[in-house]
């Protein structure tokens, strides 16, 4: 008859408006600023910039000397929305393998820009960009705050691990093992090197070119 | 005791009429009368308001608002702050003055209404003796202000929206009036309080209201599906459906003349959820002959609000029509019922006294029912669609 | 002057007013709107009568009155759905333009 | 003779006035609503609460909307650029002034002769109802069928024929 199929539905709200009373499972929200759901680990909200912890270079602060970012410009490039701007430095530093590297002077991301899309991060050669969790960004100041600098998107790679726990130990083992194999080179390099300045003494090694 | 209960607002306003001068006391009456009604029904307004997103939120196994005071008990205090300190912008492309005059139009028609609602015993502002069509005329003159409304913003969203509302107003509002003239039929009078004392009688303990009747039941089923088309709530809400139209017609209104089309909206939900259990459910009457001696302004308003929760129901249950689905319910099946209704009772005006009009009349109408439904609510295997007037 | 007749003034200048819309205006929908006012000017002469008549409870003014609005809506309904039907064929309101006979 | 009656006959006529000045034929529809409306109130004025209200119902809620419907249906909504005044709108004028002339001459010159004031009739409803289907009925029914003829016919007549049948 016409109408069952209503009086079908309002009898399911009806239940669960009773039913939301009553059982606690009902509920599908939390109370949010109060109770709040573990993070999954494939969340992703905007990108930030990750860096090696430990790092010694001179008077620089340790974010600064440890962060993996060359800034080799392809994340800017290829950001859809073009909200990356990187300005590269004059002059190099060594990064974590020993090799001397540029690096951003000035590294802005404008997440009011930002889709969240992570072509940065697929395209980043060095595993420098990756996307964060921190999605309680709102603010009043919309060219300040909004607009997020180098000093504020460098974040370490312990924080990384405990963000993307599989993701970065993945990164970090890839990082230990070339580490490893530079190492080995460079030991390579050096023996042949001593071997060549014993015989001919002439020229100097050049450190770190086998990479 | 009882009796002072009862007519406490009438005694309230002879007594503060006593202070006036002779002369004036008409006029001071219903100018107070006028501002009881608005300030009891905004008010009424607010309360709705929270309990429509309390209610609709448990339905979805949510808690709703609860920040804003105990319980969220605050938050149409908040929604208020907020509406009224919003920018009103008005689209430069606008018709200004037709943009400002609609939601004015809409408010004053809707409340109008209210005028000759009979609200408890003696509680009617206007005794009216066409106060059903006054009624009606008012309720036609709301459709102009929505038009003024969607006209006037130059939005294609905004027309497209005003020109659903109109439609469907006009289609249901027939429904409305013929629903409404079964009522009038049996009753003999236009007068709202001349129906609602034509109810306020039992036999035994229980009250002689339409709706016990075979012909008022299905009546008021059909008043209730308009009802819900006239004021525009889901399932027919299509001319603000947000996911087609933004808000329909009032899309490019802000602050403080969005707040008066929301207060609009919620009124003339109000005043026909009021004229509905006027005519159907009683008015002010008690539901049984022992519970008389509650004051009738008390039965009249918790069915009031039982009709809102009803309407809150609805919104929480069903989902949008389309609007072919719209037109061809409308016109295929409950303006052909209710035209058969009519029939039925005027049957049942004719069959005098007795057990077998309540016999006859039931079969008519559940046969009415059972068969209209199969042949005019068939499913139908839809064809490539067609255009008729945007080409 | 005494309220019937100013009650037939104001009509007679309603009536006027209208029938000047629809003998001047290009749009067909306003020329029906003239002729809309006219009808309503008749109705309130209707209604003035039998206010002042000697028999106002045999509500003859009154009938009219009622009858009238409801051809008035019949004709509005038929007057608007020709102009619509026109516009079809011409792709224009304006009644200058329709002056074939052909369709 | 009342303040009211004269404030409500300047608003009726100025409706009126602007529904066929105007040049925007929305705006023509919506000063036609305030003619409308003012005939409303001169009934009520009249002691004529049903043909009032009537009025409003019919005319506001169905006759003001169908031409509001009709323009929007007929692109009429843009303001028109050039004249909105037809060929002859100066005969026609010339007319309307000649039938007001007329219809004023009569009416003032009858004025003797028009009852003063009557006493407040009572129309009720029921007396209205009562009316319609006795000694009205006949006219009654033929308005019926009138509206269902009209009805079908308006349907017929805005139907779109669709090409090949």
């Amino acid at each position: 008859m016409l109408g069952e199929g209503i009086l079908r539905g309002l009898a399911e709200t009806a239940r669960n408006f009773f039913g939301s009373y009553v059982s606690k499972q009902r509920y599908t929200t939390v109370e949010y600023p109060e109770v709040r759901i573990a993070p999954i680990e494939a969340a992703r909200v905007f990108p930030f910039l990750v860096y090696d912890e430990g790092m010694k270079d001179g008077g620089r602060p340790e974010w600064e000397a440890g962060l993996r970012c060359t800034s080799c410009q392809i994340c800017e490039k290829e950001c859809p929305p073009k909200c990356i701007f990187i300005e590269k430095s004059k002059e190099k530093k060594p990064d974590a393998f020993g090799k001397q590297q540029f690096y951003p002077v000035r590294f802005d991301i404008d997440i009011s820009v930002c889709m969240s899309c992570q072509i940065c991060v697929e395209v980043c050669p060095f595993d420098s960009i990756k996307m964060d969790t921190q999605f309680e960004l709102a603010t009043d100041d919309r060219f300040g705050d909004l607009l997020v600098h180098v000093d504020k998107l460098a974040k370490s790679n312990s924080y990384y691990n405990s963000i993307h726990p599989s993701e970065a130990s993945a990164i970090d083992h890839h990082r230990e093992e070339t580490k490893a194999m530079l190492a080995v080179k460079a030991k390579a390099a050096a023996e042949a090197a001593a071997a060549k300045a014993a015989t001919a003494a002439a020229k100097p090694p050049a450190a770190g070119e086998g990479a | 005791m009882f009796q002072t209960f009862d007519q406490i607002f009438i005694l309230l306003r002879d007594w503060v009429l006593g202070f006036l001068p002779v002369g004036l006391r008409p006029g001071a009456g219903v100018v107070l009368g006028v501002v009881a009604i608005v300030c009891v029904f905004p008010a009424l307004f607010a309360l709705t308001v929270l309990l429509e997103r309390k209610g609709l939120g448990r339905m979805q196994n949510r808690p709703g608002p609860n920040r804003v005071g105990p319980f969220g008990l605050l938050q149409p205090i908040a929604d208020a702050i907020k509406s009224l300190t919003k920018e009103d912008i008005v689209p430069t492309t606008a018709n200004g003055f037709i943009h400002f005059l609609a939601p004015l139009v809409l408010v004053v028609a809707v409340f109008m209404g209210f005028a000759v609602l009979p609200m408890g015993r003696n509680m009617v502002l206007v005794d009216m003796d066409c106060a059903l069509l006054f009624y009606f005329a008012m309720g036609a003159s709301s459709e102009l202000a929505v038009f003024m409304a969607g006209w006037s913003s130059r939005n294609k969203y905004s027309l497209l929206g005003a020109m659903r509302a109109v439609a469907q107003m006009i289609s249901y509002e027939v429904i409305l009036l013929l629903s409404g003239l079964a009522v009038v039929m049996i009753t003999g009078s236009l007068s709202l309080t001349r129906i609602v004392e034509a109810q306020n009688q039992y036999t035994g303990i229980f009250p002689h209201w339409n709706i016990f009747t075979p012909w008022g039941l299905a009546g008021f089923l059909m008043y209730a599906i308009a009802a819900t088309a006239e004021t525009n709530r889901s399932p027919f809400d299509l001319p603000e459906g947000e996911s087609e139209l933004v808000a329909g017609y009032h899309t490019e209104y802000s602050g403080f003349k969005f707040a008066l089309f929301f207060l609009g909206e919620y009124l003339a939900m109000f005043s026909i959820s009021g004229l509905g259990s006027t005519l159907f459910l009683g008015g002010w009457s008690a539901p049984f002959s022992f519970l008389q001696w509650v004051p009738s302004w008390i039965w009249f308003f918790s069915k009031l609000m039982l009709s809102i929760f009803v309407f809150i129901w609805m919104r929480g249950t069903l989902p949008r029509l389309r609007q072919d689905q719209l037109m061809n319910f409308a016109w295929k099946f409950v303006l052909p019922f209710t035209l058969y209704n009519l029939m039925v009772t005027a049957l049942w005006r004719f069959l005098g006294e007795g057990w077998q009009r309540w016999v006859v009349c039931t079969v008519l109408v559940v046969a009415g029912y059972v068969l209209l439904g199969r042949v005019s609510m068939r499913r139908e295997h839809f064809g490539p669609r067609s255009y008729r007037y945007a080409e | 002057m005494t309220p019937l007749a100013a009650h037939l003034l104001v009509a007679a200048l309603l009536f006027a007013i209208g029938l000047a819309g629809a003998l001047t205006r290009r749009n067909a929908i306003l020329v029906l709107i003239g002729i809309e006012l006219m009808l309503n000017a008749a109705n309130l002469n209707f209604i003035a009568f039998w206010r002042y008549s000697p028999h106002p409870e045999a509500l003859t003014g009154m009938m009219f009155a009622i009858f009238s609005i409801a051809v008035a809506a019949a004709e509005a309904a038929v007057g608007l759905g020709l102009v619509i039907a026109i516009h079809r064929h011409l792709h224009s309101t304006d009644l200058d333009q329709m002056n074939r006979m052909k369709g | 003779m009342s303040v009211i009656f004269w404030l409500i006959s300047a608003i009726t006529l100025g409706g009126a006035l602007f529904a066929v000045l105007l040049k925007n034929t929305v705006h023509c529809a919506l000063a036609l609503t305030v003619a409308f409306a003012g005939l409303a109130f001169l009934f009520l004025g009249l002691d004529a609460q049903f043909a009032g209200f009537a009025q409003i119902m019919v005319y506001i809620g169905a006759v003001a909307i169908l031409v509001v419907f009709a323009i929007l249906l007929t692109r009429g909504s843009e303001t028109p650029k050039g004249s909105v005044y037809s060929r002859y709108a100066f005969s026609g004028l010339v007319a309307a002034a000649g039938v007001f002339a007329v219809l004023g001459w009569a009416v003032l010159q009858s004025a003797r002769v028009l009852p003063n004031e009557a006493q407040t009739p009572i129309a009720t409803a029921q007396q209205i109802g009562v009316a319609l289907v006795g000694r009205y009925v006949l006219p009654l029914e033929i308005v019926a069928l009138l509206l269902t003829v009209a009805t079908i016919g308006a349907v017929i007549v805005a139907l779109h024929e669709k090409e090949g049948k």
